[in-house]
């Protein structure tokens, strides 16, 4: 089901665990599959680069990987450079995962530009209420849907397939 | 690879007569189709014959004509309901069935639903049995079929059948019942249950895939699935598939000669890992029913961490679980079985299926017991969850 | 026994390689459920895929995922009709057909009647073919969907598919191609032939029976007759015959690979038998066109006899063939196929269908042939009809 | 398909042939089939007896047998005997027919009755047309019919079965 690259950071996931007092935490779930994801950031205040990253998670092993592979990305990595992993360059670094796990990799940068934006927001002194700080994921990046039972065009978003009268899951 | 198999639930390995049954069959260099006339054709008809007269003894069916070969589970539930609906279309349009029925009868009864059928779909307590009383009341003169399942795939907890049965019959309505994960595993009787129409299949009692079989009782109105041809008694069309119905047959007859010895194995299995369970973990959940339920089969659910990461990391050890309905694979939503019997979602997803078969022992169990112990901690100790 | 197979219309032996290849796959420990994600599931997985491209490969599909696994043509005809016709209805009610097809989709249009569909079934011409111009006429605004067979299971002749298929395609009308008894005989390519749907199955190409196959072009409209599960890529539920599966992969591996050779092999035959038949025989009708037809079959008409005694005769010395589709046996109709021919309803009851295969000789022929002799002056001998 | 004795007598039928001039010639064509048998008759004038009988047939092996078995049990019988021959009796001689194939004794008898017909009819001086002398034979004997695809209860005389659609062949 997983290439290599994938099952090497499932099974030695690197980065796991919590930073105590740390400079920014973001935490996701995913609205799909009931999954969540804490990553937790040390950052150094002159360079505004991350010189620690942790992460917690609570997914299945495409999220696990994921995690493990966005946190050896940003480490090291400026804030703006960090701020610039979108979650196509977590899956692609880990050399594909299967289309229906695509959208795990949505939780790794979602929870990391949320870190940033904690840390950011600390510094500013906002307080922002939890759903605020919940991005909106995008579905794919306007590629033609079909229907996985009858292979009808389908719109992006839709929830059920009126061709073939099947409720979807939304990996279309 | 060595793995030892506790997903009997998704595939159980052939038994070697069967292997061997399937190979003659295969090498017998006089096989032909069982509808020509010639003789090549008639020595094939008796195969066909005897494969089916095993069939009907393993379900105790009055006359093994009202045994329709199919392709498997999926086609038998999809030619039962689907065929009942529309055989008796003027007698009514309502149809009830349970939340935690496997998606052959969940999806045949939603496109149904788009033909102008009406689907009470009935709730299941959190033992995971419905009541057989709230089936009665939902009874209303328009229903034509009851479709409930016997044991259910992914807890394995079996379902007041035979009152189902009685009040179906009482009341003149169809009952159609799943029995894929039950029949030549545990007794199934389509007379004392009272069934009209019987799903099952071959494989859950060590017969090939791709494989099964309809209980159409005698004078049941119902439309073939298949049409065409005038095979099966002119239920179901097709060529048959001869090698794997004389493998289900031999199947079907050891099942029905083995039975109590296999039965008492399989619980015996059931009754170790549930008392050495809580030795090895801690905060989890039994999602099956300790009174009614399959032998073979243990659902937990394993508190803060996901399922399919605990199969991936015991399949690293060569231990094979699944974590829910393998042809649910693809799908993410959480199982609506378990759902149905109120897990909240992040239970459910920490929701692993263990069966095992008559091929397994203690020490696979133990092995699997003791890799499972340290999977959980390695995965609560990664989860946010957990330290909460 | 040592009987000569001339009826591999209704069954062909399987291939040694086909025979070893579902051997293996029957006695291999790590066979599991292709849907399970752990390694054993993934292992099966694999040969599925590897059957699959196998399959896409014979009959020139793009795409292996447009490849349908089902158990046998009368699922795959059965699905692909009435689920097109269903997806599609509110863009149409009418079908196109012709009165030749075979049982599974003569029937399944029956049903769709019942449903409100409008079915115009073509006549052919003596010579068995239907004209692709009245294909064209037939089709109205509300036409849905086009189906016509590739080759006729009684006369072996072959229609003008790739024109019909072009019309089809001009007009936006979906076209489904009944292949059943030419995937794997004769070359058949789903994009030269702008087929939507393509019905086959295993056993015409010395697979096992029970294992056939829907082309199903990426983007067409369709429901799955199955419901259930996701396998198949959605289109088709059930947990796959995956021995059986194995074997056809195979099957159409060889197919693919032997075409040439084999169909030099079998028209030789025909020319022989062809040739050498009014040396043996008086007073018959080739029911087969000269010219576009199977190279594995034969259909005589013999006059004034009737076509189950001489089968009956001819079994007597060990030489099977039939006398009529092997699936209408059962039935006491005369042949729709043969009445659309023109012929006369006893002409009709004369019938022989020799259908040879690549283990077939001359030698096989000329028993058939001195055999048939003596039978037919039997039966002849007996016959109300000659005398006069 | 066939047992052995119908085979035996489908393989060695006896009786075959054609009598010239005889005393009395029945034809019937089986309406479901398109079959045919001819029945001659050779009569013994003062006993009344069936001194010679021989058919014709062109139908399936078991109108052989059928016709086989039936001039076997007809010959040396008086007239009175024979015209009580069913078609039942011959099936019964025969061990049994596959159910689909009890309608192929119905030519046997009837062939038979008509034959005798005949030789009482030239005895009597009458002509009748050809329509007239086919015997209308009755189907089964009263019991039940289902549809053989659906298996709900018919009447006898369905062709096509209303619950699911479907021709009938007339077997049901
Ligand atoms: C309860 C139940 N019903 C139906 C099916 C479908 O059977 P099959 O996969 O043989 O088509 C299954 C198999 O997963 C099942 O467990
Ligand atoms: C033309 C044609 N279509 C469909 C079928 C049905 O195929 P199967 O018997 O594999 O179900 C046959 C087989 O007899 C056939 O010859
Ligand atoms: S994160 Fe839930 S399925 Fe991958
Ligand atoms: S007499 Fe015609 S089928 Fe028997």
């Amino acid at each position: 089901m997983y290439n290599q690259v994938v099952m090497d950071h499932f099974k030695n996931p690197r980065n796991v665990g919590v930073i105590e007092d740390p400079d920014g935490v973001g935490e996701v779930g995913n609205p799909l599959c009931g999954d969540m994801m804490t990553i937790y950031l040390k950052i150094d205040e002159n360079e505004k680069r991350i010189s620690d990253i942790k992460f917690q998670t609570f997914g299945c092993g495409s999220a696990i990987a994921v995690s493990s592979m966005l946190t050896e990305m940003a480490k090291g990595k400026t804030l703006d450079e960090a701020r610039k992993i979108s979650n196509k360059d977590v899956a692609e670094a880990l050399e594909g995962l299967p289309k229906n796990k695509l959208h795990c990799s949505n939780l790794g940068a979602d929870a990391l530009h949320m870190a940033i934006q904690d840390y950011d927001d600390k510094k500013a002194g906002i307080v922002r209420p939890r759903e605020e700080r919940e991005e909106k994921h995008e579905h794919g990046d306007g590629e033609t849907c079909y229907c996985p039972y009858c292979d009808v065009e389908l719109d992006e978003k839709a929830s059920f397939c009126e061709a073939c009268q099947r409720d979807l899951t939304e990996e279309h | 690879m060595n793995v030892i198999n506790l997903d009997h639930i998704s595939f159980n390995p052939l038994l070697p007569e069967v292997r061997e049954a399937m190979i003659d069959a295969i090498n017998n260099k006089d096989l032909h189709n069982p509808s020509s006339q010639h003789k090549a054709g008639e020595k094939s008809a008796e195969m066909l014959a005897q494969a089916r007269q095993n069939v009907a003894d393993l379900i105790n069916a009055a006359d093994p004509k009202e045994v329709v070969f199919t392709s498997g589970g999926t086609e038998s539930v999809n030619h039962a309901v689907k065929g009942a609906a529309m055989a008796n279309r003027e007698k009514g349009n309502h149809i009830i069935a349970t939340n935690i029925e496997h998606n052959s009868v969940i999806r045949s009864l939603k496109r149904l639903s788009a033909q102008g059928f009406k689907v009470t779909s009935l709730s299941v307590d959190e033992s995971g049995r419905v009541d057989p009383a709230a089936v009665a009341d939902a009874i209303t003169d328009q229903t034509i079929l009851i479709s409930v399942m016997h044991s259910n795939n992914e807890t394995g907890t079996i379902q007041p059948i035979a009152e189902i049965g009685a009040i179906a019959r009482e009341n003149k309505v169809l009952f159609h019942c799943d029995a894929v994960d039950s029949v030549g595993v545990v007794p199934v009787d389509v007379q004392a249950l009272n069934a009209d129409l019987l799903s099952f299949a071959s494989n859950p009692f060590y017969g090939p895939t791709g494989a099964g079989g309809l209980y159409i009782r005698r004078g049941t109105r119902i439309f073939p699935l298949l049409d065409g041809g005038v095979q099966e008694h002119n239920k179901r069309a097709g060529t048959e598939n001869l090698i794997g119905i004389i493998g289900m047959g031999k199947a079907a007859q050891l099942a029905a000669a083995h039975m109590e010895e296999r039965r008492a194995h399989l619980a015996d299995l059931k009754k170790y890992l549930v008392e050495q369970l809580p030795q090895y973990v801690d905060e989890y959940i039994i999602n099956t029913n300790p009174d009614h339920s399959l032998p073979n089969l243990l659902n937990i659910s394993l508190k803060y961490i996901e399922g399919e990461s605990v199969m991936l990391m015991l399949d690293e050890e060569n231990l094979a679980v699944s974590t829910k309905s393998a042809c649910a694979t693809g799908s993410l939503r959480a199982s609506h079985v378990l759902l149905s019997l109120g897990l909240s979602h992040s239970d459910a997803q920490g929701t692993l299926v263990i069966a095992w078969g008559i091929d397994n022992s203690k020490d696979d169990l133990q092995k699997l017991l003791s890799t499972l112990s340290g999977v959980v901690s390695t995965l609560r100790s990664m989860s946010p969850l957990y330290q909460k």
